[in-house]
């Protein structure tokens, strides 16, 4: 298994789907310029030509239109946006019809579209450039949302969002970028989600996108303190695999989930409130839900400096439902980073 | 054109008439309970279009697809049923009139978002080229259209991908109750202004068949040889209401004398006239030649009627492919 | 107190508001033409002329991004949009600009713009011409999004959004503009939310907009069987004004919530998760929510017959969370009505 | 125009030059943690208007917005604060390089979405003209804007209104990395498509700012006296990367013979060379007024780092008015 980063997952996902599909193509703004959307489409003008991935006019609305149509026509299509925040241009086309097209047609055409969409973060960013808009497209019926976390699973999703026959948007978090891991190149599979990333069985953390890293973290170092928790990753934020969910509740009793989204409506709040009326009985305390404060984000780097939620917030939390009052080792130990608004010293902006 | 034609598109003009005047009167019995956009005095465009699409060729349409879906060659009874909402319903009764499909004769569906189906019809004519076919897409859409944003997008991007596409836009002055000038500035002509964005464009009365049917022929002949888009604007109007069974002329938002002039320009009657002079026509040819349409729509309906709604459960099924 | 209905009540409330601010501006598609979108904006052409209300061409991203201007230019607008569904378009305008400008530029201009859009329902409505989808805007930080549900309300409502000095989307469902009743022209207020329309102790029902109707009359007449139930009307649904949801919790220890937005992330399902988070010690029993299933609306008279829930399913979670077995009175008496797909005799389409 | 006038748009050119190149040089501080869109080699057109636009006119801009915030009086001071995210920002921080503002001399914001604020402009416009003001509103943008369908919608809303807008495209023949080739038409001319819509437009060489002058003056005395909206397209060229303080010429998108042509049409040494031809310049004066230069905008740095951040709470306020 090769050691790769996430964008090179992203990219030969999308470059084994391309060879798997002759006719699949590929496109969005900037997919063939010089840094082919931080490098995620890198090679592929060279490796299938200028007909099967170009690059397009900034009108994401028609853009959108224009794969649905190709769908139509027996053309399999990934879609790439910079940012989540452009493409609200385009919900005309998403929600009124690739959404729709397959049920009030009498399911006549499936609209297989791939739709990559980039959650910007960090360095001044700021309001429009850092939505992580989820709870959104979850709430619309018809339409798959998948949010990867590794290269692996990102490799995996992609290949398995392109070739799900229905419209799937992927939502990208560009902290996760540079992220290095070892890959193996799985089969196609049905999409599928809430994948227990740690067993445990003191607490279940449901989480999602960049979140799992840090979750996963302070819960592995927790073992150690004798402390079991369970970490499921979404992955899948719709249709929500409720199997795993429920099935680690039942075993916990205890539910934190961490969500990338505003706190308010998020996708957290359907998970707390599906276990609440089905699995009440069973929850030994109350659920919890970190989010993100229901504020856009500014760009200062004083403002976001405790903006977004870290080890610390995650930890205080587990102790809360826990009911630990000590001190716990990680907590002395713990280092967090430097800057709150890099993903790493790799990261120098500009964007 | 030869008589053949002439007569097979007078047919047609008749035949989507009757369709749509059987729609109005049967309306109020309350069985078909979806909105309903009917194009009653837009007849010529469509039985033009109709004699010059090929079989290959795809099409969508708007709201008012009706005779978009019949020109094409779209199941009569298939389009009733989905009005009455039964299961033979050509969505199975999950669209209505505002979605229509027909996939064996590539009408690729219509939708009731303003423009919604431009920027579709795009990617439909972009994956035949890819995929080599011969055939073109033709999108239909109204003068109101032309206001949203994604038309001009998807007219651009036609352009930048020389895309095998026929924009085609029925102005019929109105979008609704609104006439053009609250709307457009005053003495636009459209197919002009949308000729400046780069693309080929015709304009024609959209009450003159013949006009229609040259007009269709040349942007047939453009997109086949150039191998790029074409803009087309008929000018047009629509007799009853913008949506329902009703005359709506009591309203005033439209002037007596503009309709008197319109109505005075009815594609049928002036078509009618000429192939009568012509010998094409007699009274007893029309009155044979519609009863039998009479029949062939009347059996449509029939059936529908009779046609069972969908198994409730329908509603529950096929969300995903 | 002058009995009118709905649509007066829309169409007074933007009349006094047009006379108190005399500034104020009203657009939309057909908002002078002969209908006057449903009635709700007729003689205000008579009354303030031309330039204060006024037709436009479809073009709904513009003309959203026109009210953000007039309003940070000082002039306050309603814009009314006859279907929900279409305002799809818009949202790169919402919830890029107008939710996030008064914050994103420091607080130095308001955007008070209000933005009606009617939500249609039955008679053949179909996929894109009846979508419920007030839990999407209540996600966004910056937004308020308000749900009237009687003439009363919508007038009070109204006026108060027109006066916020901040955006508001104002959801008005077309089965409600017939329904007449007293009203007094109240003065405008700080708009606030979470009335309770019926008191009682055995259960809460948080409901909102058309089904408030069905619920109010089954409460009623269940306590004639002995059954004390509390219901509140949302009326604001972002910001949630929570203070009386949780008194209400606290006294009945039972909650029902019944959306008329599809069930997966819908704005039920965060005030289940928010009353989980809260008070789960207070529950009897565990939460139920009724919603509309996660699916497009469809358009045939005969797949809407059993889509949209009715008083039987609101007495059957009443029972089944009150744990009754025996027959009701009411479920022997009930009188649903005669078609499912129109809101009373009166209506006989088109739209 | 006179020899002030001159001198002083020469002036406006090489204060916009040296703010931006010192943010390009301090960049890499990484103490300006945000976006940024540098101008450099677009000056002349935002020196030109800020010579013809009246205090009362209103501008907006999108993400390239330093210089027209500049051109229209924003402060210099508040401005680099809100880069370096300080509390004493034009957003107080929260909006950074893509969200300037500065109402004393009614700059109403400028976002980073393309083609976002074109609409909002137009609603300026509007309540001005509701407000029998006698300003205009002058919106900026690029050539990339025009692909968005809001573009088409504002131009003819503002047509049918008749809206006293200025549209100002400043076409500097990229979108990011993307040429105008995959993007629009071959040989399209801009001003010309826009002008089929049904407004006035002109268009000038962007780098000529005597050119810009003019066109802009001759702008506003039409829309002043017709009482009409018009659109500008300046063709122009930016030196350095889309975003970032760096050249970017190493990435090859665009040719070097392509830069090295732009390159000598600079704005700057070419006005340059001419008031110094002029006896308007000399190698001392200008020494002298870029130290000047230099100085305020040294400050300004100074005084943005020296500021403290806004309290943290801040970051939770003031989502409501
Ligand atoms: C995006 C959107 N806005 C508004 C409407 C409401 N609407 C339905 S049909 C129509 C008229 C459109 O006029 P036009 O395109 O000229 O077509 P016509 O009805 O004249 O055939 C409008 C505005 C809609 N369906 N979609
Ligand atoms: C809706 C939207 N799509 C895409 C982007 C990404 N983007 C940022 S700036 C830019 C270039 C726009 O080019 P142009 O309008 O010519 O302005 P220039 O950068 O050349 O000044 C793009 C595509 C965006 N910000 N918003
Ligand atoms: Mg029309
Ligand atoms: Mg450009």
């Amino acid at each position: 298994m090769p050691k790769i980063s996430f964008v090179d997952a992203i990219n030969l996902a999308i470059s084994h789907s391309m060879r798997k599909d002759k006719k699949m193509i590929c496109y969005g703004l900037g997919a063939t310029d010089p840094k082919s959307i931080f490098g995620t489409t890198k090679f592929l003008e060279k490796d299938f030509g200028k007909k099967r991935i170009f690059d397009v006019p900034t009108s994401e609305n028609a853009l959108t239109g224009v794969s649905i149509g190709l769908a139509l026509n027996g053309i399999r299509s990934v879609v790439s946006h910079q940012r989540l925040d452009f493409f609200l241009l385009a919900f005309d086309q998403l929600i009124n019809s690739a959404a729709k097209w397959y049920y009030m047609f009498g399911a006549k055409k499936p609209v297989p579209i791939t739709i990559r969409l980039i959650i910007g973060r960090g360095w001044g960013q700021g309001p429009t450039h850092s939505q992580s808009l989820q709870s959104i497209f979850a709430h619309i019926p018809g339409l798959k949302v998948v949010m990867p976390s590794s290269p692996q699973n990102a490799y995996y999703l992609l290949k398995d969002s392109i070739f799900d026959p229905n419209p799937v948007v992927f939502l990208e978090h560009r902290w996760l970028h540079n992220l290095k891991s070892n890959v193996s190149y799985k089969k196609s599979n049905k999409l599928s989600g809430s994948k227990v990333v740690k067993k445990g069985k003191d607490l279940t953390i449901i989480t999602m996108s960049w979140a799992v890293h840090d979750v996963l973290d302070v819960s592995k170092r927790l073992n150690k303190e004798g402390i079991d928790i369970e970490v499921i990753d979404l992955s899948v934020i719709k249709p929500i695999f409720w199997k795993n969910i429920f099935a680690s509740i039942k075993k916990t009793g205890r539910l934190l989930v961490i969500d990338t989204g505003a706190y308010t409506g998020s996708i957290s709040s359907e998970i707390i409130s599906e276990i609440s009326i089905n699995y009440s009985s069973r929850l030994k305390t109350p659920p919890i839900k970190i989010a993100m404060p229901d504020f856009p984000e500014p760009t200062s780097y004083g403002l976001t400096k405790n903006f977004y939620f870290d080890k610390l917030e995650i930890i205080k939390n587990i102790k809360k439902i826990l009911k630990i009052k000590k001190t716990l080792q990680i907590e002395k130990n713990i280092k967090l980073p430097t800057h709150h608004d890099v993903p790493g010293e790799w990261f120098t902006g500009p964007f | 054109m030869n008589n053949k034609t002439l007569l097979s598109m007078y047919k047609k003009m008749q035949f989507f008439r009757i369709v749509e005047e059987t729609i109005a009167a049967r309306y109020h019995e309350n069985k078909m309970r979806c909105p309903v956009h009917l194009a009653i005095g837009q007849e010529a465009i469509s039985a033009a279009f109709s004699q010059v699409a090929q079989k290959g060729d795809y099409v969508m349409s708007s709201h008012r697809a009706h005779l978009h879906y019949l020109a094409k060659g779209g199941s009569l009874n298939s389009m009733i049923s989905e009005l009455y909402g039964k299961e033979n319903g050509c969505s199975l009764g999950k669209g209505g009139s505002m979605h229509l499909i027909d996939l064996k004769v590539n009408f690729m569906g219509s939708t009731a978002i303003v423009g919604n189906t431009i920027p579709i019809s795009a990617g439909i004519a972009m994956a035949s080229k890819i995929k080599k076919e011969k055939s073109m897409t033709f999108v239909f859409f109204g003068d109101g259209a032309i206001e949203e944003g994604v038309f001009y997008e998807t007219v651009n991007f036609a352009i930048v991908k020389e895309l095998p596409i026929v924009f085609v836009c029925e102005n019929n002055f109105y979008s609704v109750y609104s006439p053009l000038k609250p709307r457009q500035p005053k003495d636009r002509k459209i197919f002009k202004m949308v000729e400046a964005m780069g693309i080929k464009s015709f304009k024609a009365d959209g009450n003159q068949i013949k006009k229609c049917y040259r007009t269709f022929s040349d942007a047939k002949k453009y997109v086949d040889s150039k191998k790029k888009p074409v803009f087309l604007e008929f000018e047009t109007y629509r007799h009853l209401e913008h949506c329902g069974p009703n005359n709506d002329d009591n309203l005033n938002y439209r002037g007596s004398k503009e309709i008197l002039r319109w109505k005075k320009k009815d594609p049928i009657i002036n078509f009618e006239k000429e192939l009568i002079k012509k010998k094409l026509l007699n009274k007893k040819k029309i009155y044979l030649e519609k009863n039998k349409i009479k029949k062939i729509v009347n059996t449509a309906f029939f059936k529908a009627e009779k046609s069972s709604f969908p198994n409730q459960k329908e509603a529950y099924r096929n969300l995903y492919a």
